[in-house]
C-alpha cells in the first residue's frame, strides 16, 4: 500500500496543473516555461516561509510571529546595509539568520521552558517584534536609495538560468527534505505531532524539539526578511503586515494538518505555489482585484474540505477483513 | 549518564531463593507525591535477571507511577535507583533507554500516523554512513524483530493506524524488543488482548526470561500472575507491603496484603427474575463493521457478549447507543421502535452505553469528579437550564460511594485519579442516568479485585431492581460468572447465542475463534 | 506659561512614513514662528480609520486646542471629529480630507484637478507618440488617490487624446501586492508605455519591477514620490520624472491655519482668504477647501538637491 | 460475598487555601487593572475625567462584545478568526440596505442576521464536515471580507439615518454610552450562561474532552454550532455598533479586530487549548486593554509602541502564574 501522503500531493499538483491550464485559456503566455520560472521565483519567499511554518505546525504548534520577525530582521539588515554598505552580502545573510534565530529562540524558549501555548506566545511576539521594528527604526523607512546595489541585486543575479533567489529556495527545499525524511530531528518532529505523550515515552525531549522548531522558523523568518527587503527595496514597519496568515494558508492548502504530525515538504511547497500562482495570475487575467480575496478564501476552504475527505473514509472494516480471510 | 557519582549499594536479597543471584535493578526508599496525593512512600523493588516479578496492588496503589519513575518519565522526590549495583539517576526517558530499560505502558503509546517500522525504531533508528536515517535497514530490522516475535504477519510498512488493536500491542512489544533491553516492564499488557494474543505474549515473556532479561509484569489477573511470574511485590496505598516468591505464597495471602482484608471473589449469587423482552435488535448492519445482528434482552437479565478483541462487539453496542450510524436494521425498546441518532437520544430513551476506552470516551479530564458524574444527567440536576450544585453533589456522592471510589474530594480533577478509580467514575456517571438498559463494555478492565467485586455486586443489584444489562467482556470467568445468556460474536457477525446453564469456557472460546468443536 | 501654549495635534494617516515626517518638520517650523504653539505629532501605526479614531479620542481627552488631520477615511472620522468640535476643538483636515461636516476647513496639498492632470502629463511628456498607460494606486479606499484618478480620467480625452488609460489597479500601499500588480500590468499589456503610481509605495514597487524586468527605457514609471525615496529610479532611468508638493510646506500651512482658526478666531467660510505665513495665502472654495500649491516636478536636474530635503 | 467495609465518605470539596484565591487569574487581572489605572491617573492630568473615562470605553466595547462569544467558542476548543470579516460583511450589507432606503430597525436586523448567517456558515463547515475551525475560519476570513470588497470595491456606503447613530455614539445616561451599557449587559448574560447553566457546563466539558461528551449524551456538534452562531451574532452586533460609530462602511472596516479579540480572551485567562476560562476575566481584560491603549494615547505614545505593551502584558500575565507555581514548588529553572 503506497503512502497516502504522496496521493495527496499528486492531487495538489494536478490541481495546480489544471489551474495553470485554466489561466492559459485566458492568458496564453502563462504556461510558458519562462513565465513559470518567474512564478516560481516570485513565490520563492512564500515557499521558504511555508517550510519554516510547516515544521512548527507539524509539532502541533503555530508561529504567528513569522511575518513580524521578517519585518524586524529585514529592517535590521537594511539599516545595517545603509549604515555600512561595505559589509558583504554573505555576512548580512548570516546576520539575518542570526537575528531571526534569536527571535525564534525567544518564542521557543517561552514555549519550552514556561510551557505557554505557542499560539499565545506568538500572538504576543507578533506585536512585540513589529513594535520593536518601529522603535529600532524610529519609524523611518530605509529606501532603495540607501541600500547598496549589491544588497539589492544579489538575489537577482542569474545563475544557470535562474535567479539566485530561486536557487536559495531550491536549496532550502532540498535541505528541509533531507532533514524531514533522513534525520532523527526530522522524524522527532513528526513523532511529536502524531503523539506527544508517546514521544516522551520514546525518549524524545518534546520541549527541546519544539524549541529547535521555533529556532528553525525564526531563522527562516530572518532569511526571508533579507530576501523580502532586497526584493521590494523598501524597509518599513508595514512590511509583510498580516502575511502570517498567507504563510499558514499555504501550509493548509499544502495538506499540512493543523493538528500536527501530517504534512510534507512537497505539500508545503505546492501549497505556496498554488497561492503564488493565484496572486500572479489574477492581475493578468483581468479579474478585478476586488475578487482576489474571496477567491483565495474559497481556495483555502476547498483545500481543507478535500484534505479532510482524503483523511477520513478509513473505517476499521471488520467485515472486509473477515471476507478476505 | 556515567557522570553521576557512582557508589555501591547493598542489594536486598533477604528472601531470594537464589541467594547468588544479584538484582539487576533495585529501587530503594522511593517516594513520589503529586499535589495533594502521596502516590508512593518509601517503596522498594528489585528485579532479577531471568525472572518475572509481578507488581500487584489495588487501583491507585502506585504501580504505574513507579513504572514511570523507572522509565525516566517522572523523577522521584527521594530514594535511590541502582542498576547492576551502581547508584544512578534516570533524568529522562532517553537515559532509561540507555540503561536498557524499556516499557510497555498501561496506555498504549504509539504513533498512529507513522509506519510500523518507524514505530519500532523511533529514537534509535539505524544510521547510514552520513549519519542520516537508513530506511532500508530499518525496515529490514523491523521485519526481523517481528519475525522473532512470531508476528511476521504485520507489514512493517503499514501505517500503525491501519492495524487492529491487538497488533498495535504487538508493535509496542516489538519496540521494547528492538532495543537490546535488559529490563522489560509491562504495565497491564494483557488488558486489551484476547486469549489467543495473551498466550502469544506469554510465550514471548518466556523467551525474554530465557534470554536472561529482568521482567516486571503488572496485572490485576491472578491466573496470569501465577502462570507467568516468579516473584511478587505488593503495594498498598503507595507503600510496599510484601514481596516474595509466588510458589510459596497463596492467592488469598496476596489479596490480604493488597487490600488489608480478606476478599474472596465469588460472583454474586443471583436469583434471576427474567421478564419480558425489553430491548430487541434485528438485522442491524453497518456497511463495513458488522452485519445482521439480532438478539433480545429481557427484563432483569444480564446478557454477556463474548468475542475476541476486534470482533466488533463495541461497534454494535455503539450503534445501539446511537453513536455510530447503521445502514439497516431495527431496534425496539419496550416494544416501541427507536432510532437513536446520538447518545443523547438513546440516553433519553433509557439505553446507556458505558464505553470501553475510559481515557478517550469515558472521563472528562479537566473537570472535577462530581461534574463528570452529572454530565449525562444535567437535565436532572438543573432547573430550566440553571445548575443546582447541591443536587449534583448528592447525585455524584450516592453513586461514587457505592462503588467505593478512592478520592480526597468530589471536587478533585478526575485526571488525578488512578486508572481504576477513573473507571469507577465512568460507571457511576452512566448509572446515574437511571437507565432501563445499561450496556457495559469491558466494565472491569483495569479494575482491582476488590473493586471488581463491588462492580459485580452492583450489577447484580441493578438487575434485581429490574434493570437489564448487556455486558461486553473478554474475560471468560466474568462472562461465565455473571451472564444469564451469552452472545458470541465473530468477525462482525453473531456466531452463536448460549444459555448460561452448564456452559463451559471451551465452547465459548471455540465459537469465538471459529474452530469447530 | 508653557501650559498656556496652544496645543495643536498634527494627526497623520500612519506613523513611520517619510512624507508625514517631513510634514512634521514644517509643523515644527510653524510652531517656532508662531511662538505660542506646541505641536503634538501623532497618528496610528496601522493606516485604518478605527485606529485613527482612538488617537483622536485621546486628543480630545487631552483637551488640545486644535486638531489637523490627514484622514484614513473621509467619512468614518466624521462622528468623532464632530464630537471634538462640540467640545470646542478646532478641526481642520489636510492632505487627505474629511467630509465637509467633520471639519472647519480642508487644506488640499494642491488642486485635485491639477494633480490629476499632472500625473497624466508626467507620462505624456515622455510619450510624444502617445500610447498605453496604466495606473497603480494605493488602497482602493484611499480618498485622495481616488479623487486624483477621477480628475485624471476627466482630463484625458480633451488634453491627452493620444494617451490611452488601459487599467487601474490597487497595490494597497503594500510592497508585495504592488509588485504583483505591476508585474501583472506588464504581462497583460505588452505595449504598456508608462505606469502611473500616485502613491509613494506603489511608485517604488513599479520602478523596481521595471528595473528587474530590464524594461528601463521601454516603460516609464511616474507618479507621486518623495524625492529621497525615489532618487535611485530617476538616477537609473526607470523613471523620467515624478511630482509632489512640498510636504514641509504642507505641515507648516496646516499648523498655521489651525492656529489662526483656534486663536485668532478666523472664520472658515466659503470665499474667505486666509494667510499661511511664508507660503502665502489661500482662498476657501464653497466646500471650505483650499489648495496650497501646484505639484512640483522632480527629474534628473533637481532630484539630487531635493532628496536631501525630503 | 465479600466482607465490604462501609463506603468511605468523600467530601464535596476540600477547603482551599486562601492563597489560591489571592493568586487566581481574576485577582491578578484586578491588580494589574488597578495598577494601570493608578499609573494613568498620575501620568496624565486628563485621565481622571468622566468624559475621558467614557471615551476610553469605546476602545474596547466592540471587540469586547466579540470576545465574550469568542471566549465560549475557545473554551469549547474551537476558534473563529473570521469575526472581523463578519463585521465587514455585515456592515456592507447594512450599507446596501441604506442605499435601498432601509430604516434603522431594518438595518439593525440586517446586521445581526448577516452576522448570524456567517457564524452559521462557519459552524456548518466545522461541525458538518468535521474541519478544524482555525483553518476554516482563515478561509472564511478572506471569503467574507472578499465579498465585501467585491460588493463595495473602492466605494463607501454612507448616509445612515440619524437615529442609527445612537448605537455607536449615543449615551444611555450621562457619560454611560450605549456601547458600554450593552457590553456590561451582555457580559452579565454570558457570565450567567457560562457559569450557571447546564449549557455552560457542557461547553467546559466539550473543551476538555469532546469524545467523552458525545458518549455522555452531550450534543457536541449542536453546541459547537450554536457557539459559532453566537460568535457570528456578536460580530453582527459589533458591526451595528461600529458602523453606527463611524457612520459609514468601507470593506476594510474592523481590520485586525480578530487578533485583538483573541488577545482579550487569552489575557482574560481562557485557555487557548479549551476547557477553562471565565467571563469575569474577559471583562477585566477588556478594561485593561482599554486602559493601556487610552493611557498611552494620552501620553501620545505611538500605537505600535502600545502594541508592544499589549504583547508583553499577554505573555507576562500568562507566564506569571507559571513562574509563581514553580517558585513555590522550588523548581525554578
Ligand atoms: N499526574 C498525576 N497527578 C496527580 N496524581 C497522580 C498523577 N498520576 C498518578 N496520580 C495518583 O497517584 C496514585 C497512584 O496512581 P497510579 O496510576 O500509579 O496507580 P496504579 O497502581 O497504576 O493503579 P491502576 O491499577 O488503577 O492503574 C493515585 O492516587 C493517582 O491518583
Ligand atoms: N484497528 C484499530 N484501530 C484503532 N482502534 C481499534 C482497532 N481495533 C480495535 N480498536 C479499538 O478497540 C476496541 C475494540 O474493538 P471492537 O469494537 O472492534 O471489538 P470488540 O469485539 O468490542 O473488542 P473488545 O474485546 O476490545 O471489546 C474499540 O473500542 C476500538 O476503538
Ligand atoms: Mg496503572
Ligand atoms: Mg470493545
Amino acid at each position: 500500500m503506497k503512502s497516502f501522503l504522496k496521493y495527496r500531493e499528486i492531487w495538489l499538483l494536478a490541481g495546480i496543473v489544471v489551474l495553470i491550464g485554466l489561466i492559459s485559456t485566458r492568458f496564453p503566455g502563462f504556461a510558458d516555461p519562462s513565465n513559470l520560472r518567474q512564478v516560481f521565483n516570485d513565490t520563492s519567499i512564500l515557499m521558504i516561509l511555508a517550510l519554516g511554518q510547516m515544521v512548527v505546525i507539524l509539532t502541533r504548534s503555530i508561529d504567528l510571529s513569522m511575518a513580524s520577525n521578517l519585518c524586524f530582521t529585514g529592517m535590521v539588515v537594511a539599516m545595517l546595509n545603509a549604515a555600512h554598505p561595505a559589509i558583504p552580502i554573505p555576512v548580512l545573510i548570516v546576520v539575518a539568520l542570526a537575528v531571526g534565530l534569536v527571535l525564534g529562540a525567544i518564542n521557543g524558549f517561552l514555549v519550552w521552558r514556561l510551557n505557554i501555548p505557542s499560539i499565545v506566545v506568538t500572538l504576543g511576539t507578533l506585536t512585540i517584534y513589529r513594535g520593536t521594528t518601529f522603535v529600532v527604526s524610529g519609524g523611518a523607512w530605509v529606501n532603495a536609495d540607501q541600500m547598496s546595489p549589491d544588497f539589492i541585486n544579489f538575489q537577482r543575479v542569474a545563475f544557470l538560468g535562474l535567479p539566485v533567489l530561486s536557487w536559495i529556495a531550491i536549496i532550502v527545499i532540498a535541505l528541509f527534505f533531507l532533514v524531514m525524511t533522513r534525520t532523527a530531528i526530522g522524524r522527532s518532529i513528526y513523532a511529536i505531532g502524531v503523539n506527544p505523550t508517546a514521544s516522551v515515552y520514546a525518549g524524545i525531549d518534546v520541549g527541546r524539539t519544539k524549541f529547535i522548531v521555533f529556532c528553525i522558523s525564526g531563522m527562516i523568518g530572518g532569511l526571508a526578511g533579507y530576501l523580502w527587503i532586497s526584493r521590494y527595496v523598501i524597509a518599513s514597519v508595514e512590511v509583510a503586515n498580516g502575511y502570517e496568515l498567507n504563510i499558514i494558508a499555504a501550509c493548509v492548502i499544502g495538506g499540512i494538518s493543523i493538528a500536527g504530525g501530517i504534512g510534507s515538504v512537497g505539500g508545503a511547497v505546492l501549497g505556496a505555489l498554488f497561492l503564488g500562482i493565484i496572486s500572479n495570475a489574477l492581475p493578468v487575467i483581468n479579474i478585478s482585484p476586488f475578487w482576489q480575496m474571496a477567491i483565495s478564501g474559497s481556495a483555502i476552504i476547498l483545500a481543507v474540505v478535500l484534505n479532510a475527505r482524503g483523511e477520513r473514509r478509513q473505517g476499521r472494516i471488520i467485515l472486509r477483513k473477515a471476507e478476505a480471510a | 549518564m556515567d557522570t553521576t557519582a557512582q557508589r555501591k549499594v547493598e542489594t536486598e536479597q533477604s528472601q531470594a531463593s537464589h541467594p547468588a543471584l544479584s538484582a539487576r535493578l533495585t529501587l530503594a526508599g522511593i517516594s513520589k507525591s503529586f499535589p495533594g496525593v502521596r502516590a508512593l512512600h518509601n517503596v522498594s523493588l528489585s528485579l532479577y535477571p531471568g525472572q518475572v516479578t509481578a507488581l500487584i496492588g489495588e487501583n491507585g496503589a502506585g504501580k504505574s507511577t513507579l513504572v514511570k519513575i523507572m522509565t525516566g518519565i517522572y523523577q522521584p522526590d527521594s530514594g535511590e535507583i541502582g542498576i547492576d549495583g551502581q547508584v544512578t539517576t534516570l533524568p529522562s526517558a532517553h537515559a532509561a533507554f540507555g540503561h536498557g530499560i524499556t516499557a510497555i505502558h498501561q496506555e498504549t503509546v504509539l504513533f498512529d500516523d507513522l509506519s510500523v517500522a518507524e514505530n519500532i525504531f523511533l529514537g534509535h533508528a539505524p544510521r547510514s554512513r552520513f549519519g542520516t536515517i537508513d530506511w532500508r535497514t530499518m525496515r529490514k530490522n523491523a521485519r526481523e524483530v517481528l519475525e522473532t516475535m512470531r508476528a511476521g504477519h504485520i507489514d512493517a510498512d503499514a501505517r500503525l493506524k491501519d492495524l487492529g488493536i491487538a497488533n498495535k500491542h504487538l508493535v509496542a512489544v516489538a519496540r521494547a524488543m528492538s532495543i537490546d533491553a535488559r529490563i522489560v516492564i509491562m504495565d497491564e499488557p494483557t488488558a486489551a488482548l484476547s486469549m489467543k494474543e495473551i498466550e502469544e505474549l506469554f510465550l514471548l515473556i518466556e523467551f525474554l526470561k530465557s534470554e536472561g532479561k529482568a521482567v516486571l509484569f503488572i496485572s490485576h489477573k491472578f491466573d496470569e500472575i501465577y502462570r507467568i511470574a516468579d516473584r511478587y511485590t505488593v503495594f498498598r496505598d503507595g507503600e510496599m507491603v510484601g514481596e516474595g516468591m509466588l510458589k510459596d505464597t497463596g492467592q488469598n495471602e496476596i489479596v490480604r496484603m493488597m487490600v488489608g482484608r480478606n476478599v474472596d471473589h465469588i460472583f454474586p449469587q443471583r436469583e434471576p427474575k427474567i421478564g419480558a423482552p425489553v430491548l430487541s435488535v434485528s438485522g442491524l448492519s453497518h456497511p463495513t463493521e458488522f452485519d445482521d445482528i439480532g438478539f433480545e434482552l429481557r427484563k432483569g437479565e444480564i446478557l454477556g457478549f463474548y468475542g475476541l478483541v476486534g470482533a466488533g462487539r463495541s461497534e454494535v453496542m455503539q450503534a445501539i447507543a446511537g453513536i455510530t450510524r447503521t445502514s439497516r436494521g431495527a431496534i425496539s425498546l419496550d416494544g416501541k421502535a427507536i432510532a437513536p441518532k446520538s447518545a443523547a437520544d438513546s440516553i433519553e430513551a433509557g439505553i446507556v452505553y458505558v464505553p470501553e476506552e475510559r481515557g478517550k470516551q469515558g472521563v472528562v479530564i479537566g473537570l472535577p469528579i462530581f461534574q463528570n458524574v452529572s454530565l449525562p444527567s444535567l437535565a436532572r440536576t438543573s432547573k430550566s437550564g440553571v445548575l443546582k450544585h447541591a443536587e449534583e453533589f448528592s447525585l455524584a456522592r450516592s453513586y461514587t460511594e457505592r462503588l467505593d471510589l478512592r478520592a480526597s474530594s468530589l471536587s478533585q480533577d478526575v485526571g488525578t485519579l488512578s486508572g481504576g478509580n477513573q473507571q469507577k467514575v465512568v460507571i457511576a456517571k452512566w448509572l446515574a442516568t437511571t437507565p432501563k438498559v445499561i450496556i457495559l463494555d469491558e466494565p472491569t478492565k483495569g479494575i482491582d479485585i476488590g473493586s471488581k467485586a463491588a462492580v459485580h455486586g452492583f450489577m447484580a443489584e441493578l438487575v434485581a431492581q429490574g434493570l437489564s444489562v448487556i455486558m461486553v467482556s473478554s474475560e471468560l470467568p466474568e462472562i461465565l460468572g455473571m451472564s444469564d445468556r451469552v452472545v458470541v460474536m465473530r468477525e462482525g457477525r453473531i456466531a452463536a447465542t448460549y444459555d448460561n446453564k452448564g456452559l463451559d469456557a471451551e465452547t465459548l472460546v471455540r465459537t469465538a475463534a471459529g474452530i469447530a468443536a | 506659561a508653557y501650559a498656556d501654549n496652544v496645543k495643536i495635534a498634527l494627526v497623520v494617516k500612519s506613523l513611520g512614513n517619510g512624507f508625514f515626517d517631513a510634514a512634521n518638520k514644517g509643523a515644527e517650523e510653524a510652531a517656532k514662528e508662531l511662538g505660542d504653539v506646541d505641536v503634538i505629532y501623532t497618528g496610528p501605526t496601522k493606516a485604518t480609520a478605527e485606529a485613527q479614531i482612538e488617537v483622536i479620542n485621546s486628543l480630545i481627552a487631552q483637551k488640545v486646542n486644535a486638531i489637523a488631520v490627514s484622514a484614513n477615511d473621509a467619512d468614518a472620522l466624521v462622528p468623532v471629529l464632530k464630537k471634538a468640535m462640540e467640545r470646542g476643538i478646532t478641526v481642520i483636515s489636510w492632505d487627505s480630507g474629511v467630509a465637509k461636516e467633520g471639519r472647519q476647513l480642508h487644506l488640499n496639498p494642491s488642486d485635485t484637478g491639477l494633480i490629476g492632470e499632472t500625473i497624466i502629463k508626467l507620462a505624456a511628456d515622455y510619450l510624444p507618440e502617445g500610447g498605453d498607460v496604466a495606473i497603480l494606486s494605493a488602497s482602493s479606499t484611499a480618498t485622495n488617490q481616488n479623487a486624483w484618478i477621477e480628475a485624471a480620467k476627466k482630463v484625458l480625452p480633451e488634453k491627452f487624446p493620444k494617451i490611452k488609460l488601459v487599467a487601474t489597479v490597487y497595490g494597497d500601499d503594500d510592497s508585495a501586492k504592488s509588485t504583483d500588480e505591476a508585474k501583472g500590468l506588464l504581462k497583460s499589456y505588452p505595449n504598456l508605455k508608462a505606469i502611473i503610481a500616485p502613491t509613494t509605495v506603489g511608485v517604488v514597487a513599479a520602478a523596481q519591477v521595471v528595473t528587474d524586468e530590464n524594461l528601463i527605457g521601454k516603460v516609464n514609471v511616474t507618479g507621486l514620490a518623495l524625492p529621497s525615496e525615489f532618487k535611485k529610479f530617476i538616477d537609473n532611468g526607470a523613471s523620467q520624472a515624478v511630482a509632489l508638493w512640498n510636504p514641509i510646506d504642507l505641515g507648516y500651512s496646516a499648523i498655521y491655519l489651525a492656529h489662526d482658526l483656534a486663536v485668532k478666531k478666523e472664520e472658515a467660510k466659503p470665499g474667505a482668504t486666509l494667510s499661511i505665513g511664508r507660503v502665502g495665502k489661500v482662498t476657501l472654495d464653497d466646500t471650505n477647501s483650499a489648495a496650497m500649491a501646484p505639484p512640483f516636478q522632480f527629474d534628473k536636474t533637481n532630484i539630487e538637491k531635493f532628496s536631501k530635503i525630503y | 460475598m465479600t466482607d465490604t467495609p462501609a463506603p468511605r465518605h468523600i467530601p464535596d470539596r476540600l477547603d482551599k487555601p486562601l492563597s489560591s484565591a489571592i493568586f487566581s487569574w481574576e485577582a491578578l487581572l484586578v491588580i494589574i487593572a488597578v495598577a494601570i489605572f493608578a499609573v494613568n491617573s498620575v501620568a496624565s492630568p486628563y485621565f481622571l475625567d468622566p468624559w475621558s473615562l467614557s471615551d476610553l470605553t469605546f476602545n474596547f466595547t466592540e471587540k469586547g462584545l466579540i470576545a465574550l462569544a469568542m471566549a465560549l467558542l475557545i473554551i469549547s476548543g474551537e476558534i473563529d478568526l473570521s469575526v472581523a470579516a463578519i463585521v465587514a460583511l455585515a456592515s456592507t450589507m447594512m450599507g446596501m440596505a441604506v442605499q435601498a432606503g432601509a430604516g434603522t430597525p431594518v438595518l439593525v436586523a440586517i446586521g445581526v442576521v448577516v452576522g448570524l448567517g456567517c457564524g452559521a456558515f462557519n459552524g456548518l463547515l466545522v461541525t458538518r464536515l468535521g474541519l478544524p475551525s482555525i483553518v476554516v475560519t482563515i478561509g472564511t476570513m478572506s471569503l467574507f471580507r472578499g465579498i465585501a470588497f467585491i460588493i463595495l470595491g473602492d466605494q463607501a456606503y454612507k448616509g445612515y439615518p440619524e437615529s442609527f447613530a445612537f448605537f455607536g455614539q449615543g449615551y444611555v445616561w450621562w457619560v454611560f454610552s450605549f456601547e458600554l451599557a450593552l457590553f456590561l449587559v451582555a457580559a452579565a448574560i454570558y457570565w450567567f450562561v457560562l457559569h450557571r447553566t447546564s449549557f455552560g457546563r457542557r461547553i467546559f466539558a466539550i473543551g476538555n474532552n469532546p469524545v467523552a461528551c458525545q458518549f455522555s449524551g452531550v450534543r457536541v456538534d449542536r453546541i459547537k454550532f450554536i457557539l459559532f452562531c453566537l460568535t457570528g451574532l456578536m460580530s453582527g452586533i459589533a458591526s451595528v455598533l461600529i458602523t453606527s460609530r463611524l457612520g459609514s462602511t468601507r470593506p476594510s472596516i474592523a481590520q485586525g479586530y480578530e487578533l485583538e479579540a483573541i488577545t482579550m480572551v487569552v489575557l482574560g485567562g481562557v485557555s487557548i487549548l479549551g476547557g477553562a476560562g471565565s467571563i469575569l476575566g474577559i471583562v477585566l481584560a477588556a478594561f485593561i486593554m482599554g486602559l493601556v491603549t487610552f493611557g498611552l494615547g494620552l501620553l501620545n505614545v505611538p500605537g505600535i509602541v502600545m502594541s508592544i505593551f499589549i504583547g508583553l502584558l499577554l505573555i507576562i500575565v500568562i507566564a506569571l502564574p507559571i513562574l509563581w507555581r514553580r517558585l513555590r514548588e522550588g523548581r525554578f529553572a
